[in-house]
């Protein structure tokens, strides 16, 4: 980055410590905070002049009774000259570092490893270049379920992100840097990672209801770590029962909980909690008839992929179609896992270690 | 250039409506009054060429993106209803140049004849539309949007082409409805009370002009949209 | 900072409009000039319709390759001239007040910027990644809008419309819909595919989307949607045609 | 050059005695009729001031709300939004009261207040006035752009009644064509009223131009305008040439939204960037429609409270040519996170030139302060915050435009108080500030100088206690339109709520001054600032014809060095040394 700019930020970290509450955690995070900390000095040179100008006449020409003005000239060609020049070379400089430090932030390293993410409301989707989604999540800003995403410390990650139904934008403030996801269309980011740590991931564009929980942990491990961390979930996926392959896919790869409770509290969805095998009014006038398998099984598939082709009563047809994002198997698992969470499913087909809490009513 | 007085105007009704004009009274004189108007038409005018821009910008972006869908979606569509229909609103964009210079040398008949031959014209243009374009191609399932259920498009992308397609001529019929309503009442009052002469026809030009700038769109939406290969 | 002006006060011309020529009065243009300029733009007519099937003609039967653009700027030229025809001499642009000549540039101007920065985004979009720069699926992902679907009664007309949710594009998904319902093979499908976009003989080595006429198949577009670089590439590739 | 040959010179016939204010004779209902069919622009213009205010007391509660919501980060699965339970909206539906009062507070205060609020209110009301002219060009057209205002936002009010649209005021697709709202209508009234609105706009742009080009009183050339008509007539030319880029925009977006004819929608093909390049074409030139009205208030507040004549006349002038015409090319700077590589450095380039006929602007300002007599009233006070917060907001607009810093700051809440500083700190601060210059003029009542005085100081400490603490919450990562948030924020949230309520109270008192001067002000006499235009030459208030005869312009409007103002007592305004004569000549 630039020498001068440079120079000035180390001089006054603590100052940038104050303004960005935490340093960049990238070289190339820093950099951006340098620009705009010589922005900063800059901004502010002129608004002390400017204000400080602007207040010590305000006092010294305040009106008094019988005084008049005095005459000055009503323009001075060469001073006017001289005020719209001087900044706009300083503004031409600006850009300069400004697109130098942007070209850093969008050109990734040839070797950085590609992850993809796929946002829809209202969830982050990762997918590894191993084909694993990571299973783990926290709870950030009232999203209980954000995903845990891993990355390797010291090794350039690049995502390569699309949108599976309206825009979002990719915002990790640690590295700031941001890029918004289109559908039908890719995106990219890259970021390195220096140290181990956290890093919060925010939807910096609006995308509806629960934007505001569209949040995700980035969180930088070693990268022999991360190697094997990837690499067992690699081999745990092989040998999943069907519910527990289900309940994987629905934390991670499709996000369903975040608007379907497990736990019988209301959500944005019905919750999944003793929903199988009852009898469930459509808004079409129709029901879904309590204990026949074949329709349950039916309904749950259909809503996954088609979801506006049969809305339950009470609930508004805002779901994400998820034509296309699982496989067959995949689609089985979750409609075992779904019918397992329900105690009208046929006995023996809940796991006892896997029970989800029983809600207190 | 004539000038004219504000004193010398009538109120005689037997006169005909241009001689018993009288401009508002915020204005200093009828030329400042006739000139106000047309730079507010002409202003007007850039607001409409920018309503279209917004189509013409559509179209271009994706044509640029999709060529193959635009020229196998205009391969629908027949040059000879769009040649035929660029006649027309050539030819009414003639006869109302013609009307407009027959009000400033005050030959009302013509004038007339000149406006009606416009709007029959106007009608003309949009009966060919809409019963050579429109209906036959709704009927083959060539629809905007979702409503599209053609099973032969030449491309994946053929459906955006019509949304365009629609949109921009649907837009612009509109328009000549609009200019045919506009004419219609200058013929009107025209009939009624002889308003437009040498010293006062501010109306007509204006609608005049009006009924030009939809030719001069269709000028380009004519070969943007049939003349694709 | 006055004074001058006021001195040299003509009532009727409060803005000294005389000197500046800002009056132009009311023009009357001849009819032999209007009858002109509407022959003229008659012929320009014919010649756009005639250089239009020219290079039909010579793309086709000649075997001539023109590159696109030329289609594009021999009929924009055209219109182009046509176009200030009726600006100058119809519209009297030419005999009036040049204000309004200027009100009708800064219109031109402001829509010249709006196509070129806009065409400058979309069309850019492959400089530092070549990926970014064509749609995962031509023709859209599948529709996806809480659309309910079902039929609806347009100008007396039942119509069926898509259901909310089918992968690819519109017009693949109604190509479908119409080979289950008709039963017909893939084969009599491009029969009458070739009927209705009017190709009679296929040109396949014309196919080219640089030149003009290059339609030749319905997948023309599909063929060059993304490039398989990564491993992910063929969940998202076209040929499976799955959004993801 | 020291006196005016604007006379009253005995047109008997022209004009009735009373103002234009004077009720009509039939009685109340009379009056209201005669209100209702006016074509006199300063009524036209009083209806636009009460009914923009109305507009800006429903914005401005929106804006309450939102700050209320945020004072908590608040879980909608513990115990739900505050917002959600101050309208019991039920669990499930999450934040979605939020998103609609932002939204509505975006769309209110864009499309019903600031874009009309300074041209229509005060440019309807004074710029005849500053002309010398009886009225506007077309005077029935303006009465038509107030019905149509009235109409669209009677649709804007229907959307909200019919569950409020929650798109944000920018209207991005996919979300708005397909996803948002349960409902079809609500998304396609707020975007038909946007529609309606556009004409309104339209229509008194072309207006002022007209009126402009050809009402200007005898003897006034180009540069003899005041600067405010200048702001007025740059503003006029952005409204005539990006307004109707919005009406195709909105109405391409009824389409997508009704038969998802595709242009927008990725679904079938389309692209909702094309939609960002559409919306911005007209929203970004529109941000100057806003904020030049303002700095032209801010020029004549400054001018005849300094008694000063403007420094660089012609630079200030010519600056609201050159933003108006800038305008058009920076629109992209909206788009950085989500246009290619290459749109982004050029509009990044072309962003900087803004700055430059600002920044011009900003040191003339400063520069006629000097040697002047400064009364520091309630109207200059607010031009003083005027400078100083539209300086804060075109700074932080700086590191906006930089390509490496605007990655980071993009839709945070850095970008929000960026441009609150610039549209509120900006337009609305100064819209305050012209309206207690200009309301004995406009209503012939004084309004209490002190309770002014405090009125601007709350509003200013409150403005910027508000903003000021959103620029940190937006550098530490505070993505824009969260209802809830991490933990580590409330404390900045909770500051900026507090300014929030400390700006709507200094917004309360000032409301309760002009109705009290509306009630029991003093009489206000035809020149209390010892202004020069020729708005302070006739009575307060005006009369139906504005003048009794036509004025003939012979001083400029800043002429405070040569020029006794009129209806004044001299020896309150005292002159300096006349110039030596062999300077005379400019």
């Amino acid at each position: 980055m630039n020498t001068c700019a440079l120079t000035l930020a180390q001089q006054t970290s603590w100052l940038t410590k104050k303004i960005f509450g935490a340093p960049g955690a990238s070289e190339l995070a820093r950099d951006s905070d340098s620009i705009f900390m010589w922005i900063f000095y800059f901004s502010l040179f002129w608004f002390i002049l400017l204000m400080g100008l602007m207040i010590y006449w305000v006092i010294k020409y305040r009106r008094r009774p019988g005084v008049p003005i005095q005459r000055t000239p009503h323009h001075n060609t060469n001073l006017e000259l001289a005020w719209t020049i001087l900044p706009s070379l300083f503004l031409g400089y600006m850009f300069y570092i400004g697109f130098q430090g942007y070209i850093k932030q969008v050109i990734a390293p040839t070797n950085a490893e590609m992850i993809d993410v796929r946002g829809s409301k209202w969830m982050w989707t990762i997918t590894y270049a191993n084909g694993v989604n990571p299973p783990e999540m926290t709870e950030i800003g009232g999203n209980p379920q954000a995903p845990i995403i891993y990355i390797p410390v010291g090794r350039p990650v690049q995502f390569r992100m699309t949108s599976s139904d309206v825009l979002h934008s990719f915002w990790i403030p640690d590295f700031r840097f941001k890029q918004d996801l289109m559908p039908n269309r890719y995106s990219s980011f890259w970021i390195e990672a220096e140290a181990p740590g956290d890093h919060y991931l925010f939807c910096a564009e609006y995308c509806g209801d629960k934007h505001s929980e569209m949040s995700a942990i980035i969180r930088a491990i070693p990268a022999d770590e991360y190697d094997a961390l990837l690499q067992k979930w690699f081999d745990d996926s092989g040998n999943l029962t069907p519910v527990e392959a289900g309940k994987r896919l629905v934390e991670s790869k499709g996000g369903c909980i975040a608007c379907h409770s497990l736990t019988g509290a209301p959500g944005i969805g019905p919750t999944w909690l003793n929903a199988w095998g009852y009898e469930v009014p459509l808004t079409d006038g129709t029901t879904i008839p309590a204990d026949d398998p074949d329709a349950w099984d039916n309904y749950i598939r259909e809503s996954i992929i088609n979801p506006a082709a049969k809305i339950r009563s009470g609930f508004a047809p805002v779901m994400t179609p998820f034509a296309g994002v699982f496989s067959e198997e995949e689609l089985d698992s979750i409609v075992e896992y779904i019918k397992s969470l329900s105690d009208k499913a046929p006995a023996g087909e809940i796991p006892a270690d896997d029970s989800p809490e029983q809600p207190e009513s | 250039m004539s000038t004219i007085d504000a004193q010398t105007r009538v109120s005689d009704p037997a006169q005909p409506g241009w001689k018993r004009y009288k401009f508002a009274d915020h204005f200093r004189n009828a030329e400042d009054e006739f000139d106000a108007c047309k730079l507010g038409f002409w202003l007007f005018l850039a607001t409409e060429v920018l309503l279209f821009s917004g189509l013409f910008c559509a179209y271009a972006m994706f044509r640029v993106k999709y060529p193959e869908a635009f020229a196998a979606g205009s391969h629908h569509l027949n040059v000879w209803y769009g040649g035929t229909n660029t006649l027309v609103l050539l030819a009414s964009s003639f006869t109302v140049a013609m009307a407009i210079r027959c009000a400033q040398l005050n030959n009302q008949k013509w004038l007339r004849i000149n406006l009606i031959i416009t709007i029959i014209c106007a009608f003309l243009f949009f009966f060919i539309k809409l019963n050579f374009e429109y209906i036959p191609k709704w009927g083959e399932g060539i629809r905007p949007g979702l409503l599209y259920s053609n099973p032969f498009a030449g491309d994946p992308m053929e459906p955006i082409w019509w949304s365009v397609y629609y949109a921009a001529t649907g837009i612009h019929a509109l328009h000549v409805l609009i200019g045919a309503g506009l004419l219609i009442w200058c013929l009107v009052r025209s009939f009624r009370t002889t308003q437009y002469g040498p010293t006062h026809y501010t109306m007509l030009e204006n609608s005049g002009l009006y009924w030009h700038l939809v030719d001069v769109i269709w000028i380009f939406l004519f070969p943007l949209l049939y003349l694709i290969h | 900072m006055k004074a001058e002006t006021a001195k040299t006060f003509d009532p009727n011309d409060p803005h000294g409009f005389a000197e500046l020529g800002e009056h132009h009065g009311h023009h009357i243009t001849s009819t032999k000039m209007l009858i002109t300029v509407i022959l003229i733009l008659v012929a320009l007519t014919g010649l756009t319709i005639l250089t239009s099937e020219a290079e039909t003609y010579l793309v086709k039967e000649m075997g001539w390759a023109l590159p696109e653009w030329v289609n594009v700027a021999v009929a924009m030229s055209i219109a182009l001239v046509k176009g200030a025809f009726v600006l100058l001499i119809f519209m009297a642009l030419r005999y009036e007040n040049p204000l309004y000549s200027i009100v009708f540039l800064f219109c031109m101007f402001a829509f010249a910027l709006f196509l070129g920065l806009t065409g400058m985004d979309i069309d850019n979009r492959g400089h530092v990644y070549p990926w970014k720069v064509h749609a995962i699926n031509a023709g859209g992902t599948g529709v996806n809008m809480n659309y309910p679907g079902g039929t609806i009664h347009v100008l007396g007309e039942t119509i069926t419309l898509p259901p909310t949710t089918y992968t690819g594009s519109l017009a693949n998904h109604v190509k479908e819909v119409y080979i289950e319902q008709t039963g017909i093979s893939e084969d009599e499908y491009h029969r009458r595919w070739a009927e209705a976009n009017h190709i009679h003989e296929h040109h396949d080595t014309l196919s080219s989307p640089a030149r003009s006429i290059a339609r030749t198949g319905p997948s023309g577009a599909l063929d060059e949607a993304v490039p398989g670089e990564h491993a992910q590439d063929a969940a998202h590739s076209p040929e499976t045609n799955s959004g993801h | 050059m020291t006196t005016t040959t604007i006379t009253d010179s005995g047109h008997d016939s022209h004009h009735d005695e009373g103002s234009y204010l004077t009720p009509h004779k039939g009685g109340a209902f009379a009056t209201i009729i005669q209100w209702a069919t006016t074509i006199d622009h300063k009524k036209i213009g009083m209806m636009y001031l009460f009914t923009v205010l109305g507009m800006f007391m429903l914005g401005g509660v929106a804006a309450l709300l939102i700050r209320a919501e945020l004072w908590e980060p608040t879980r909608i699965l513990a115990d739900g939004t505050i917002t959600g339970q101050l309208f019991q909206s039920d669990s499930t539906s999450g934040y979605l009261t939020y998103n609609r009062l932002f939204t509505m507070h975006g769309a209110v205060m864009v499309f019903l207040v600031i874009v009309p609020g300074a041209p229509a209110t005060l440019g309807n009301f004074l710029l005849p006035l500053m002309l010398g002219a009886k009225d506007v060009a077309f005077p029935r057209l303006n009465l038509l752009s107030w019905y149509i205002y009235v109409l669209g936002a009677a649709f804007a009010v229907m959307s909200l009644i019919n569950t409020g649209a929650d798109t944000g005021w920018t209207f991005y697709t996919p979300y708005s064509s397909s996803h948002a709202g349960n409902t079809y209508g609500n998304i396609v009234m707020m975007t038909t009223a946007a529609f309606i609105l556009g004409f309104s706009s339209i229509l008194t742009g072309l207006n002022f131009i007209v009126t402009i080009h050809k009402l200007r009183c005898p003897g006034m050339g180009w540069f003899d305008m005041p600067l405010f008509v200048w702001a007025m007539y740059a503003t006029s030319i952005i409204q005539v040439l990006a307004t109707p880029v919005i009406g195709i925009t909105l109405l391409l977006l009824i389409f997508e939204r009704v038969f998802h004819v595709g242009i927008f929608d990725p679904a079938l093909g389309g692209d909702p960037i094309l939609f960002q390049h559409f919306f911005w074409f007209y929203s970004h030139p529109v941000v100057y429609v806003m904020i030049l009205p303002g700095m032209g208030i801010a020029t004549e507040l400054i001018a005849v409270h300094c008694r000063k004549p403007v420094f660089g006349y012609r630079a200030i002038a010519f600056a609201s040519l050159g933003i108006a015409a800038v305008a058009f090319l920076v629109w992209g700077h909206h788009m950085f996170a989500s246009m290619g590589e290459l749109a982004n450095a050029v509009f990044s380039a072309l962003t900087f030139f803004v700055a430059i006929p600002t920044a011009v602007k900003v040191f003339n300002w400063i520069a006629t302060l000097y040697k002047g007599s400064i009364a520091l009233n309630t109207p200059m006070l607010y031009a003083l915050s005027f400078l100083f917060l539209f300086l804060i907001g075109g700074l932080t607009g700086l590191p906006l435009a930089t390509l490496a810093t605007d990655m980071h700051l993009h839709d945070s809440y850095f970008v929000v108080a960026h441009f609150h500083y610039v549209m509120m700190g900006g337009t609305i601060i100064a819209f305050v500030g012209g309206v207690h210059h200009w309301w004995p003029k406009m209503t012939g009542k004084m309004y209490t100088e002190w309770v002014g005085i405090v009125g601007c100081l709350l509003v200013f400490i409150g403005f910027n206690v508000t903003f000021f603490t959103q620029f940190f919450l937006g550098l530490q990562g505070m993505p824009r339109r969260y209802a809830s948030y991490i933990d580590e924020f409330q404390l900045l949230h909770q500051i900026s709520t507090v300014g929030a309520f400390t700006l709507g109270l200094g917004f309360f008192i000032q409301l309760g001054n002009f109705i009290h001067s509306l009630i029991a002000g003093k009489k206000a006499p035809p020149n209390p600032w010892g202004g020069l235009s020729l708005e302070w030459y006739i009575e307060s208030p005006p009369s139906e014809h504005n003048f009794h005869a036509e004025p003939i312009l012979t001083h400029g409007p800043y002429d405070y060095e040569d020029v006794y103002p009129p209806h004044c007592d001299p020896a309150d305004f005292p002159l300096p040394e006349p110039k030596p004569e062999g300077n005379a000549a400019h």
